[in-house]
């Protein structure tokens, strides 16, 4: 009897991690592939086994972000344009030792490319070497591997040009005579320090004399962290007319701070943003202005640079062009880097022209 | 009482069904992928795991007292960010190293002072500094890396020996997870652990030196923590204040899946190294076939609480302890409607925006 | 009440733990109004059987019938529902709560569907009114003497309205006034017709108080005896099996030079200005009542909690002990009252519990030796008769006396000069009671010095050479081992005037 | 600790030890005001109702997620898993709510109550009937919950614009003059102080974590109890992440990452022993709160971004070893003898 009630617990208990666990099925690695498919519904089918067709990997800093699932659908457009294969995947949250872990498994598969947007620019050098001396082209896109660890780096918009493009909104917004301060991504964020670098460079201009930052503060680019800093640097500086983010997370926080605390019309938010995120902010006037590049074409760019590199096209030297599909063609510059273009700047006339 | 006893028993099996899972995963690996069994992409997966090896190695020492360490992760970043930021004002690297290490002890004297001395409980204590540490790391480099370390340096994470390229770091654990076996086995040091684990009191009434001991733990764990970050850094190239985030869980996952007993007093040190060669093997792999992290946390996650839940439910099946009992029955047969309405619940809604 | 028909009636019943009986075929009838004693050695399966009563331990096999009515209980609540109540050896409170809720715990008076701690109040205000306790409800139990706590057990047992009381030693730790108010308390019960089933090692509490008893041993049944028709000499041969020849067996040794002398010690809260001294050879015996300060001198001499004032010194010199590993090399050893917490580490081997005080010992060149560290364990495990598979055995798997000599095996392999033993036979079956005894008498003739507290007048009287007695933190009184009398101890330890001396 | 109040209730302040208990929570008290007076000198805005406003609307969340994470620490628990389930339920509420715009909020509330309740008892199932630690149940279930996030979204992320504005005013709207969400936690606060004080199965909570062994013995049941702890957790848990993702107008992959520590910070801060039996809701706000105001002041007095996590530690490790020392020493004024 005893050995029944108890055979009937465990009976229970397997049905409980059967029925919860249906799609992740624990311990047992041989149906791990179930995982797969279940865990990625997004991602794309497995790399195609096709002889001479070539298999892909777009690499983003961590799976789960919108601005790189938008990115993915310009690399999958090209991938189709181009009749290879791209895959998407990455590491969990936005780290550079998971992603290593997630690049070493790659490379041991002997993939034909990497198109990697890097968590750390130098920590990613010795893995970036490790599969370009495996034969695998790197290409980072949207944050930089130095350089060493890749053979291309395909850059959004220059750094300086997208300091300054958000240095002229925030002017523009309060008159160019008040207050600002940054609201920015994590304190360690690559991309984000260059550019508040250029902006304070830019803020020394004549021009900008009566603008006064008083401070750069991280959100970490969780929504609750800028959100609640966003509403820190209103209470801090009650004087605050603007306030730049310059990442998608912080833009978006900060816009509906300036609103929930019904700061509309005394306090303007810019940087860099959605425009599907924005739409809203835009409307009401807390964030009547902000710019981005598409990241779609990032995405589909960096697929074709890696594919000319890893097809012979190009060496990815310095001069080097190649064509990019509807892009055109471009020529890699002196520093190894593609520059995808001007940074598109999104307010009320042309909000509603785009979608992602 | 008896059930303590048949715990026992049970870790000296426990090692063996690791090695049997090890096998098991090696096999499916293989098979699955022709990627898997190349010495070169086990090697370089192996350099991936040894920060997390190195830092488990004292946890192990922690955990048999019965106490536990939130802050390695913290302490490793505090130290790396030192070092990097030492680096950068024109230091040394090797005096900078050194200063890292020193670094480490203290962290670890001071949460050492807090357990035993103060007598706070360990994870309270370690919740604290676990802010208070990468908080440091944060205010030592703001948002700068610190880069630029010589080759002779990154050599200790990127370096390799060998034709198989077998990575210097790996050998670096090799020997720590000697010194902490023989630590834990052939000096009295280590059957201290097992009795501070097993009974404080009665260790402290038979001459052990209960408040020396753990602060000697809580230390070396410091110590290894900033040798995991020098690793760590050297690895990358580069610090930076957020390394390893979130790394102290997967430290503590693998030593509780080696067979050490969260409550303290049983484990060993050949369990909690098998655990970690098993689940470096199991990312890999899940890696290899293009498993996301997430989907690799829940494998793990799962595999983490069938490691407790089997064996016990194991256990109640020998001991014939379990009653027909209505009770038990009805409670289980809750727990299980709730768990298939989520499930239904999960599946049905997310079609809703996921075509 | 029909007196034929027993409260609670046991046939046959047996449990096994992992294969081990620890009841086999047990047998037992219990009436209403009556206290019913229960003796056995440690291990015969008293505790085991009372758990069965009370519903914490499910019987594999047999019947309990209650009033004639068979009953199984899942659980410790399906037996209080039926008002069966029990008081454990170790007090079992709640520390975090107040005295009222430990006493009404699980069945808080409820009013208007919500917990009414005025009422509940009340109530255990009445319950310890009633037992004639003077503690506020209120007070958090944290902050009770071991003596308030086993009264807030009894309060709480009252309170179940019991049919069937269940004391298992519950008079351990108390003092001699507190043992006749639980007397005085328990006759109470029985008049009103309550069943008490009793369980005590000290056999003349059995004579003062139980109706009939009935004896267990090695978890068998032996036999239920009117009390009045056994003697004490009777209740140990069925306790044990065989005839008991002497329990104290002292030799007379010759006392050596002073070894331990102790001078104006204090320790802040618990003990002033002891002074004495210990000769090689010597057993000195320590009586007073629980909360005295006997154990708090043995721990500060012990280096456990040292000493704020005054001096030992060993040997004629002046020590400073500041912890036990001092202590040890001092030639200390320190058998100690409370043997799971402080003596051993029941879920480790008794080789590993054995060689823990001298590992350095066992070593070679810091490295510890295996095979020198078994042989110690062996030795030491041999020399005590310690039954045991092997030295590879938990100690939590031992009766309470071979657990005893595992303690001493433990002390002795330490080689002391000066052995402490705190309450050495408590809880201990009367067999391993003289054995202990026996190795006491044996190392003192060897010259050893030992300080014995202990709580039994009888072992006080019949062990030592000269008798200590403590009274609230004070030394109160020297006796010498040939005008020391149970009466003398008794109102030296409890501050009686000298006018009633006889 | 919290049958202080009620005791009080009875008879008012004849006992020393019942005034030095309620010192206790004094002593958080002490330390707020402190700080309060320290950051007001340095930044008059810091007193502003406003701000104050802000810290509240901030800990709200948090408070709800403490108590929670408190009825598990009291039964010698310990929940990790809060800041998965808060994400899984918001993104999964989330999703149905821009399913069915028209829904009513209250609707979403209850779905996300109902959710959280399941993923509490699976961990109430492992740890009850699995025989699996706490702490190792729910690190397990701190990783599954996180991943179904993302095998649910596929990785996706629920953006204000998405949702419904019925759902948005949920924890923003003020019919009241104070914002729900504030309101919600000060009635969740409420109904666990009645709870933990005033039902049987409340005063079971404490019980279980004085003394398991004997609450065992004593007739408790102790099975249901704990299973019936985490199921609270994850209802308490499932409001939470419903406000969670209407206030901040969002469900992604990452909600609430980390927030486990965060509510036993709180917990601990407040006064609730680790070690189980004993805690207050009192305590737990006041903590929530002091935590509240160490990061609002930290940023009023400009202290650096870098230095912040540094002070933060530094303050909650202060925090715990003052409140430590004091209640050790009430300990001994308690009447050891």
């Amino acid at each position: 009897m005893k050995k029944i009630s108890a055979l009937l617990l465990l009976v229970l208990m397997i049905g409980v991690l059967a029925a919860c666990g249906s799609t992740e099925p624990a311990a047992a690695p041989t149906e791990a592939p179930a995982v797969a498919e279940e865990a990625a519904p997004a991602e794309e089918a497995a790399p195609a086994e096709e002889s001479g067709s070539k298999t892909y990997v777009f690499v983003p800093k961590g799976l789960g972000i919108p601005y790189f699932d938008t990115a993915n659908k310009g690399a999958q457009e090209a991938a189709a344009e181009l009749g290879v294969a791209v895959t998407y995947t990455g590491p969990a949250t936005a780290d550079a030792t998971e992603q290593i872990q997630v690049l070493n498994a790659l490379i041991a598969q002997g993939v034909d490319g990497l198109s990697i947007s890097a968590n750390d620019s130098d920590a990613l050098v010795p893995t970036g070497k490790d599969a370009m001396e495996s034969g695998i082209p790197v290409v980072s896109w949207d944050a930089a591997i130095a350089e060493g660890g890749r053979n291309a780096h395909i850059n959004q918009a220059d750094a300086e040009g997208i300091g300054v493009v958000q240095v002229e909104m925030v002017s523009d917004l309060i008159g160019g005579a008040g207050q600002i301060a940054i609201l920015s991504a994590t304190s360690t964020a690559p991309n984000q320090n260059e550019w508040i670098e250029y902006m304070k460079t830019e803020l020394e201009k004549p021009e900008y004399a009566d603008i006064e930052l008083v401070t750069v503060v991280y959100g970490d680019d969780e929504d609750e962290k800028s959100y609640n800093e966003a509403i820190g640097l209103m209470r801090t500086y009650p004087d605050l007319k603007g306030i730049i983010s310059p990442t998608t997370v912080g833009i978006a926080a900060a816009a509906r701070a300036v609103q929930d605390q019904e700061r509309v019309g005394e306090v303007f938010v810019t940087g860099l943003g959605t425009p599907n995120q924005m739409r809203e902010y835009v409307k009401s006037g807390a964030a009547p202005a902000f710019a981005l590049w598409n990241p779609a074409d990032l995405g589909y760019l960096s697929i074709y640079a890696l594919n000319a590199i890893a097809t012979g096209q190009i060496e990815g030297k310095p001069g080097d062009t190649f064509e990019a599909g509807k892009l055109g063609s471009y020529t890699i510059a002196e520093d190894g880097s593609v520059l995808l273009g001007a940074p598109t700047v999104f307010n009320i006339d042309n909000i509603d022209d785009f979608d992602f | 009482m008896t059930s303590k006893q048949s715990l026992g028993d049970f870790f000296k099996r426990w090692e063996w069904l690791l090695v049997l899972l090890i096998f098991l995963v090696t096999i499916v690996n293989a098979r699955l992928t022709p990627y898997f069994l190349d010495t070169r992409n086990l090697m370089r997966a192996t350099s991936d795991f040894m920060e997390l090896g190195l830092m488990m190695l004292p946890m192990v020492f922690i955990i048999i007292t019965g106490n536990i360490d939130l802050s390695v992760a913290s302490m490793m970043a505090m130290c790396a960010s030192l070092m990097g930021w030492l680096h950068m004002q024109g230091t040394n690297i090797w005096v900078a190293m050194a200063a890292a290490l020193l670094l480490g002890l203290l962290a670890g004297f001071l949460n050492g002072y807090l357990v035993a001395r103060v007598k706070l409980p360990s994870l309270v204590v370690t919740l604290g500094t676990f802010a208070f540490y990468r908080g440091m790391a944060y205010a030592l480099l703001g948002d700068q890396a610190a880069r630029g370390y010589p080759e002779s340096f990154t050599f200790l994470g990127q370096g390799s020996i060998g034709s198989i390229r077998f990575p210097f770091s790996a050998v670096l654990f090799i020997i720590f997870a000697v010194i902490f076996s023989l630590i834990l086995y052939k000096l009295k040091f280590g059957r201290y652990l097992y009795v501070i684990g097993n009974n404080e009191e009665a260790g402290f009434y038979a001459g052990v030196n209960v408040v020396r001991t753990k602060l000697l733990i809580f230390m070396m764990s410091g110590f290894m923590s900033a040798l995991a970050g020098i690793v760590l850094a050297a690895r990358f190239g580069s610090t930076r204040p957020d390394i390893g985030t979130g790394l102290e869980l997967a430290v503590i996952t693998a030593v509780v899946l080696g067979g050490v007993s969260i409550s303290g007093g049983s484990g060993t040190m050949i369990g909690a190294i098998l655990a970690l060669v098993l689940i470096g093997e199991m990312r890999f792999g899940m890696g290899l076939i293009n498993i996301p992290g997430q989907g690799q946390n829940i494998v793990i996650g799962f595999l983490l609480i069938l490691s407790i839940l089997i064996p016990h439910v194991g256990r109640e099946l020998t001991s014939g302890n379990v009653k027909v009992n209505k009770a038990m029955v009805g409670k289980t047969a809750v727990a299980l409607i709730m768990i298939a309405l989520f499930a239904i619940f999960f599946f049905w809604s997310r079609t809703l925006l996921i075509a | 009440m029909n007196d034929k028909i027993p409260v609670i009636r046991m046939r046959h019943v047996s449990k096994s733990f992992g294969g081990v009986h620890a009841l086999k075929d047990v047998q037992l009838d219990i009436f209403s109004g009556e206290v019913h004693a229960l003796l056995g050695e440690n291990g015969a399966g008293k505790s085991t059987l009372i758990k069965v009563i009370t519903g914490v331990h499910q019987p594999d096999e047999g019947e309990i019938d209650l009033n004639g009515e068979r009953v199984y209980f899942n659980n410790p609540r399906e037996a209080q529902h039926q008002g069966i109540a029990a008081i454990y050896q170790e007090p079992s409170l709640f520390p975090d709560l107040s005295i009222a809720e430990n006493i009404l715990v699980g069945r808080q008076p409820l009013r208007g569907g919500r917990v009414s701690w005025g009422q509940m109040n009340k109530e255990a205000g009445a319950l310890l009114k009633r037992l004639g306790v003077d503690l506020n409800p209120r007070t958090k139990a944290r902050n009770l003497s071991v003596a308030q706590q086993q009264m807030v057990e009894i309060a709480r047992a009252l309170s179940v309205e019991a049919r069937v009381l269940i004391m298992d030693e519950p008079t351990s730790s108390l003092t001699s006034n507190e043992v006749d108010e639980l007397f005085r308390i328990t006759k109470q019960l029985r008049a009103e017709g309550t069943a008490v089933i009793f369980i005590s090692h000290r056999l003349e509490e059995l004579f003062a108080l139980a109706d009939r008893v009935t004896t267990l041993r090695d978890g068998e049944y032996v036999g239920t005896r009117e009390m009045a028709d056994v003697t004490t000499e009777g209740l140990i041969q069925m306790m044990v099996g065989r005839k008991l020849d002497d329990l104290f067996p002292k030799q007379a040794v010759e006392i050596g030079e002073v070894v331990l002398e102790v001078d104006h010690l204090s320790v802040n809260g618990a003990f002033k200005d002891i002074s004495f001294k210990l000769h090689a050879g010597e057993i000195l015996g320590m009586a007073g009542l629980v909360g005295a300060g006997r154990t708090d001198v043995a721990r500060s001499i012990f280096g456990v909690k040292p000493a704020t004032a005054g001096e030992i010194k060993i040997d004629g010199e002046t020590v400073e002990i500041n912890s036990p590993q001092k202590a040890m090399a001092l030639g200390i050893g320190y058998v100690p009252e409370d043997r799971q917490n402080h003596g051993l580490i029941l879920p480790m081997t008794i080789g590993d519990n054995v060689t823990l005080p001298m590992l350095d010992t066992y070593a070679t060149k810091g490295w510890l030796n295996p095979k020198k560290e078994k042989a110690a364990a062996v030795e030491g495990v041999q020399k005590l008769e310690v039954k045991a598979y092997g030295i590879e055995q938990k100690a939590a798997e031992l009766s309470g006396g071979n657990q005893q000599k595992v303690v001493l095996a433990k002390w002795l392999s330490t080689n002391p000069r000066i052995l402490i033993l705190d309450e050495p036979t408590r809880g201990i079956d009367v067999g391993t009671k003289a054995a202990v005894h026996g190795l006491m008498s044996n190392l003192a003739s060897q010259g050893m010095a030992i300080l014995m507290i202990s709580s039994e007048l009888p072992e006080v009287l019949g062990m030592s050479d000269r008798i200590l007695v403590m009274r609230e933190g004070l030394l109160t009184k020297e006796f010498d081992r040939s005008d020391a009398t149970q009466e003398k101890l008794m109102m030296a330890a409890t501050g009686t005037v000298e006018a009633a001396l006889p | 600790m919290a049958t202080t109040y009620s005791a009080n209730d009875e008879k008012k302040g004849n006992n020393l030890f019942l005034t030095l208990v309620r010192f206790r929570e004094l002593s958080i008290m002490i330390i707020i005001l402190l700080l309060v007076i320290l950051v007001s000198i340095r930044n008059p805005a810091f007193l502003s109702i406003e701000n104050f406003r802000d810290i509240l609307l901030n800990i709200s969340i948090l408070v709800i997620v403490a108590l929670a994470q408190t009825m598990v620490i009291i039964t010698r628990g310990i929940d990790l898993s809060v800041g998965s389930m808060i994400g899984l339920v918001a993104m999964m509420v989330a999703f149905v709510t821009v399913s069915f715009p028209e829904m009513s909020p209250l609707v979403a509330v209850l779905l996300g109550m109902a959710i959280g309740s399941c993923l509490g008892a699976f961990n109430g199932f492992l740890i009850t009937m699995g025989g699996v630690p706490p702490i190792i149940a729910t690190l397990g279930t701190l990783s599954i919950y996180r991943g179904l996030i993302f095998v649910y979204s596929g990785g996706q992320w629920v953006n204000s614009y998405e949702m419904p504005d019925g759902f948005r005013a949920l924890a923003k709207g003020a019919p009241l003059g104070i914002p729900n969400i504030i309101l919600i936690a000060a009635v969740v606060a409420v109904l666990v102080h009645l709870f933990l004080n005033f039902t049987r199965p409340g005063r079971d909570i404490y019980t279980i974590g004085s003394n398991p062994d004997a609450a065992k013995v004593a007739g408790v049941n102790v099975t249901r109890t704990t299973f019936m702890v985490y199921v609270i957790s994850g209802v308490l848990c499932g409001l939470a992440a419903v406000l969670w993702a209407s206030r901040f107008e969002s469900a992604q992959t990452n909600t609430a990452l980390g927030f486990e520590l965060q509510s036993v910070a709180a917990s601990v801060v407040g006064g609730v022993s680790i070690l189980g039996g004993s805690g207050s809701v009192l305590g737990v706000v006041l903590g929530a709160f002091l935590l509240g105001i160490i990061e609002n002041a930290l940023t009023l007095v400009r202290i650096s971004p870098f230095w912040q996590l540094a002070a933060q530690g530094l303050l909650i490790l202060t925090a715990v070893i003052v409140d430590s020392a004091i209640s050790r020493r009430l300990q001994r004024f308690g009447g050891e003898s």
